[in-house]
């Protein structure tokens, strides 16, 4: 019965209701993105070798510092151990060429963190993806830099991504019969040219379908995109494939396995209803594939993503749910 | 198909906004609401539309015709002065709660440059009457769109943790600048 | 040249018609003393009048709903500029500020319990009165200091609210943000003060904190026939009416909750 | 019908098998005025007075009001503001028992409620002073007199007891399953209706049997086995899962013809008019890692929290929380020397390990409160809109329908307040609209 003096009212805690939790937080959840890109990583590493380690390493310090320096000159609370900046310190990392310049990965990483996260007010606030406003960034400022893709396995030399291939075949008048096009399995697997960490659909497709079973994200976004890519893709090619190449080669080239599943599930920048995460898959799957099909860049899944982002708070504000027994 | 790609064109491709960088002005001035944002669209494509169609009149039936093609500037804002005070006059009647919001703003279409740059645009493109209006009317829309998106954007910011410092227009900016980076994706749709 | 001006003559010609006709059409009367009235308003639509903003307050006072000499921020000038457009007399209001009764900082205050939740004292008074344990102590969360629109507030490195009299202006917003009920207007010469909110009896009061008023009634006393303080329900209450101007009586008080604040005549800061 | 939202805690019903122990006389009880939503009751004793068990200390001011009674027979030892369970001190009356624990003379049967009218049962129940006992503790009476406007077809019983770790209800239903059906056919006769619904969550399969086995056979009354999901037991939620009716935002159950009752409330009309017995004891759990000895208890309304804890067996020390009600709705408490009242239907001591932190990070939008939420709300955007003062929208936004079931600050992994933000959201709101309407 001694126990009862043990208790002292001002140890108590009191907050509001309720008072349990599920205990899921935004570290593990930034984590298991991170445990979900490692496939995709080991094969970029395998694929394209040390300079790919080279640009992951330089991105996520690089995030992680500007992240630092942005915390102190803006006088805020250290947010480098909530996990945000290294998953963009990833992810911008899988965006680049394998054999990006030190100082490219760098300007990307301050772009980023910096103008991308930071000056919103960090984690949370910003309206766009920063890795991916840092990808387009990038690419339209240093585009030389940007579409230097290094052939896997020939350290020295250089071609093109396979969606670019096409584009460039069709746009001097050839048909896509006339192109050496990457066959699935090198797609799948990851043998082929591209940024380091979008080249293997197999990979990533496991990394997303594992955070999917996790529960971390949901199917809305990536299923759709995914349908909307193949379905615009696929209608384009029964039409004419002479000049459009089919949907499957669409469904496993470029960033469309990295983007679905990994830019476009990003909480922050994305709808919060599910029906607005409807609506935002089928519209970044229209954008990628128009501007794939006839637009003026090989690959369109940034754009797309970056484009719906814009529109994230319309469409939260038109898809509302319904209220608990309204008519 | 020429029509089509004309919207697509003036739409997406060379978004008077972001793109073309026409109209900073009203695109950072009214888009804090999204239905303030909705009435200057409104205003815009009223004034764009028949301020174009006014100036390829004069254009052609008076300017060129009377080789006074050096007047072009001062005639075509003298049009679309006027326009924009008949619907100042308008609003402030039929809707006096967005007259308010648009405050200084609506008689700033005035002096826009996305308007004058429509009607000058138009003139120099060499377009026909109904090309006119459709681009006129597709300049317009595009208009609309960065500014309605924006200013969905520009609400949740208000609600951000944003750093003092970037509060305000220096975030709308970079916010702008990331759009119309983004905007840069629809280029080589219409060659 | 005859061209070119017969041109723009005409055009011009044309286009004003169209526009008289148009504001004959549209026309809508404005009393221009409102605009008159706005532009020399604070503009600062802090809200202090109650209305949405000095726009709003400009159209009240043209609609004769509200004196020229409600609006709590402008000074005297002001007002008497405001009555000269409407056409009327307005009485000179004395300047008052605000100030937080309450002393009791973290080092001599006590809490009931452990408080975890959002940093707002009226969210946190919503659990119990928030986690002082005395009922009218300074919360420290800061919601007064987040509605100041004149950076009039400061949190003080112990964990309560004071009040920077040169920038306050008595707009009241952070009389109606503070859940405690503790911030006060009082005229600004005021110099001696009660700086505690706690009708709780001494014994009570002295449990929760270390600056406390017991009503001991000892300033009462001090100042003989006519007091300038009065105790109220165990709580001692400065008669601002008539305010307090021996600053010896902060020696009197047992228990340091009478405080003597001199001000600088000229600037109004506590000196 | 499964209602949209909602989550999956752990139950912990730890205590779901241990029977009821009524507790000893204590040697002091406060007894608050007001224990229920509405108007409290006038004083009808002072101070020093001597009251036997069952006599009413206050009357019914008003329609909405009940009094309350005394626990047992004893001295009042003084009227004043005393610590009350919602935080802040009130109005309460102090009782020395005289350990004799005398009735009062005038607690006498009402009669066999098959024979009684609805008027009188209905006074029986006001002057009882029985409230709903899940926890919103509104005067049973009241629900039980819906407007002739509004047609009942279905009284419905709550067994959900959706809250994880409580188990008074399930014990009251195992233990007194006759007691409860009287309960319900004395309510249905008041109310008229032919047909009863009793909800319980799949979890407490014994207590719909045990139910079911003692059903009256005059009654029309179905026993239906619902998900196990929290909020399961919220009125609209309820209704929703057992009819397929909704309720309109703003709207109660009557609305669409329907009466909530407890099952604890049930048992309390019965007592009320059956033995006359007015609403001086109540069925709670006393639960929790940080308690000693968990268990079900019978206590007196008035009894101190302190000598609840003793009874069993104190507190270990790494308690740092205790609730009155369950983990997700109830009341945190600092007091020791709060009494338990009517609406108390559990005192949760919870360790420090298992208690929610808020820490206020930002919202990461990821949406799982959208998804979680019963009553379609958008939580995230209301957090955000209450954070940064902007009331009125919140309004817009429809605050005023939120249950504040706390399943969105459950999911919340930026560990936000979000219940907090929404009942300081609901006070604004409230205050705006009085402004507009006058």
């Amino acid at each position: 019965m001694d126990d009862k003096s043990t208790i002292t009212p001002r140890d108590l805690i009191v907050s509001a209701s309720p008072h349990i939790h599920s205990g899921q937080d935004v570290r593990s959840i930034m984590r298991h993105v991170v445990y979900a890109l490692i496939p995709a990583l080991l094969i970029g590493f395998w694929v394209f070798g040390l300079s790919a380690v080279k640009v992951l390493v330089l991105a996520v310090v690089g995030c992680l510092a500007v992240e630092w320096g942005c915390n102190k000159l803006l006088n805020r609370e250290s947010s480098l151990l909530d996990f945000s900046a290294i998953v963009t310190g990833v992810l911008l990392a899988m965006n680049l060429p394998s054999g990006s310049p030190w100082w490219l990965v760098l300007v990307g990483a301050i772009v980023a963190i910096g103008l991308g996260k930071a000056i919103y007010g960090g984690l949370g606030y910003n309206p766009f993806n920063p890795a991916l406003v840092a990808r387009v960034f990038l690419l339209i400022s240093f585009p030389v830099q940007m579409t230097t893709w290094s052939i896997p396995g020939v350290d020295a030399e250089t071609g093109a991504t396979p969606l670019g291939a096409v584009k460039e075949a069709v746009s001097l008048g050839k048909t896509v019969m006339d192109v050496d096009l990457a066959t699935t399995k090198d797609l799948l697997i990851g043998t082929v040219g591209g940024s380091f960490g979008e080249v293997s659909a197999l990979a990533l497709l496991l990394g997303g379908l594992w955070l999917l079973y996790k529960g971390i994200i949901k199917w809305q976004i990536p299923i759709a995109f995914i349908a909307t890519t193949l379905f615009i893709t696929g209608i384009a090619w029964l039409i004419d494939p002479a000049h459009y190449v089919s949907p499957v080669f669409h469904l496993f080239s470029g960033g469309l396995m990295i983007g679905a599943w990994f830019m476009a599930t990003d909480m922050v920048t994305t709808p919060v209803t599910q029906k607005g995460m409807l609506f935002f898959g089928i519209g970044c799957g229209v954008l990628t594939a128009v501007i794939r099909l006839w637009g003026g860049y090989p690959e369109g899944v940034s754009f797309a993503i970056l484009l719906m982002n814009a529109t994230t708070p319309l469409i939260d504000r038109y898809t509302k749910p319904k209220v608990f027994g309204e008519a | 198909m020429n029509i089509l790609l004309l919207v697509i064109s003036a739409i997406f491709v060379n978004n008077f906004v972001l793109a073309r960088f026409l109209g900073i002005c009203p695109f950072l001035g009214v888009s804090k609401k999204l239905s303030t944002a909705l009435g200057m669209t409104g205003a815009v494509m009223f004034v764009m539309t028949l301020a174009s169609i006014a100036s390829w009149l004069v254009y052609h039936l008076l300017l060129k015709p009377f080789d006074l093609v050096f007047l072009q500037t001062i005639s075509f804002i003298l049009i679309i002065a006027s326009m924009v005070q008949l619907v100042e006059l308008a609003l402030q009647k039929l809707s006096p709660p967005l007259y308010r919001s648009l405050g200084i703003f609506l008689p700033l279409i005035t002096t826009n440059c996305a308007v004058l740059g429509c009607a000058v645009l138009v003139v120099q493109n060499d377009y026909s009457l109904i090309q006119t209006t459709v681009f006129a009317l597709a300049a317009a829309v595009g208009f609309g769109l960065s500014l309605v998106l924006f200013s969905g954007i520009r609400e949740v910011l208000a609600l951000a943790d944003t750093p003092k410092s970037f509060r305000g227009t220096a975030i709308a900016l970079v916010t702008a600048g990331i759009l119309s980076l983004s905007f840069m994706g629809f280029a080589g749709l219409v060659k | 040249m005859l061209a070119p001006t017969a041109l723009l003559t005409g055009m011009g010609l044309v286009s004003g018609l169209g526009l008289a006709v148009a504001a004959k059409f549209f026309a809508v009367e404005v009393d221009p003393r409102q605009e008159q009235i706005a532009d020399i308003l604070p503009g600062a639509n802090c809200g202090g009048c109650g209305l949405a903003g000095c726009s709003d307050f400009a159209s009240a006072v043209v609609a004769g709903s509200i004196s020229p000499a409600d609006c709590p921020v402008a000074d005297d000038e002001t007002a008497q500029l405001i009555a000269e457009i409407m056409g009327v007399t307005v009485e000179a209001k004395d300047p008052q500020v605000a100030i937080v009764l309450c002393q009791g900082n973290i080092d001599i205050a006590a809490k009931k319990y452990r408080y975890n939740g959002l940093a707002s004292c009226a969210s946190a008074s919503l659990l119990g009165g928030g986690d002082k344990g005395c009922g009218q102590g300074c919360l420290g969360l800061a919601d007064c200091q987040r509605v100041c629109g004149f950076d009039a507030v400061e949190m003080t490195a112990e964990g309560i609210a004071k009040i920077i009299p040169e920038r306050c202006t008595a707009c009241g917003q952070c009389i109606t943000a503070c859940p405690k009920d503790i911030i006060k207007l009082i005229p600004a010469n005021s110099e001696i003060h009660v700086l505690c909110s706690s009708h709780e009896k001494g014994a009570a009061a002295k449990k929760n904190c270390g600056t406390f008023c017991l009503g001991c009634k000892k300033c009462e006393k001090f100042y003989g026939e006519i007091p300038q303080i009065k105790i109220d329900s165990f709580l001692a209450l400065v008669d601002y009416n008539n305010p307090p101007t021996n600053p010896e009586v902060a020696e009197v008080c047992p228990a340091d909750a009478i405080v003597y604040l001199p001000k600088d005549k000229q600037t109004g800061r506590y000196v | 019908m499964k209602f949209r939202g909602g989550i999956h805690p752990q139950y912990n019903k730890i205590t779901a098998d241990l029977s009821v122990e009524a507790l000893p006389l204590m040697e002091k009880y406060v007894v608050p005025v007001a224990q229920h939503l509405g108007a409290p009751g006038k004083l009808l004793v002072a101070k020093g007075d001597e009251v036997f068990k069952g006599q009413p200390l206050t009357e019914a001011a008003g329609f909405v009001s009940v009094p309350v009674h005394a626990p047992t027979s004893g001295k009042i030892k003084a009227i004043k503001n005393l610590p009350h369970p919602i935080g802040i001190p009130m109005q309460a009356i102090e009782i020395t028992p005289d350990e004799q624990d005398t009735l009062w003379d005038e607690i006498k049967p009402v009669g066999n409620w098959r024979e009684l009218d609805p008027a009188t049962m209905k006074s029986a129940i006001q002057n009882a002073g029985v409230v709903g006992m899940g926890g919103a503790t509104f005067p049973t009476h009241v629900k039980l007199s819906p407007p002739e406007d509004k047609p009942i077809d279905y009284l419905i019983l709550n067994g959900a007891e959706c809250e994880p770790y409580l188990t008074a209800d399930h014990r009251v239903m195992l233990e007194q399953p006759a007691d409860v059906l009287e309960g319900v056919g004395l309510m249905m006769r008041i109310l008229g209706v032919k047909k009863a619904v009793v909800g319980i969550e799949n979890n407490k399969p014994d207590a719909c049997k045990a139910l079911q086995d003692n059903c009256p056979e005059d009654l029309d009354i179905d026993f239906v086995m619902l998900e196990t999901k929290y909020p399961q037991g919220s009125e609209k939620h309820l209704i929703y899962a057992l009819t397929g009716r909704a309720v309109p935002p703003g709207k109660l159950p009557m609305e669409v013809g329907c009466v909530v009752q407890n099952v604890g409330t049930a048992v309390a009309c019965l007592e009320a008019v059956r033995d006359g017995m007015p609403m001086i004891s109540r069925v709670a759990t006393v639960t929790g890692s940080g308690i000693n000895r968990p268990t079900n208890i019978n206590f007196r309304v008035g009894t101190l929290l302190s000598d609840i804890l003793a009874f069993c067996d104190g507190v270990n020390p790494e308690t740092g929380k205790v609730i009155f009600g369950g983990p997700m709705m109830g009341i945190g408490q600092f007091d020791m020397s709060v009494p338990a009242i009517k609406g108390t239907s559990g005192i949760l001591c919870l360790q420090n390990d298992e208690i929610a932190q808020f820490e206020g990070g930002p919202c990461i939008r990821c949406g799982n409160c959208v998804e979680t939420c019963p009553m379609g709300l958008v939580p995230s955007i209301l957090g955000l809109l209450s954070e940064r003062f902007e009331f009125t929208e919140m309004g817009d936004n429809h605050i005023a329908d939120c249950i504040e079931c706390g399943s969105c600050a459950y999911v919340c992994p930026s560990h936000r307040p979000l219940v907090q933000l929404f009942k300081r959201g609901k006070v604004e709101w409230r205050v705006i609209q009085e402004k507009q309407n006058g």
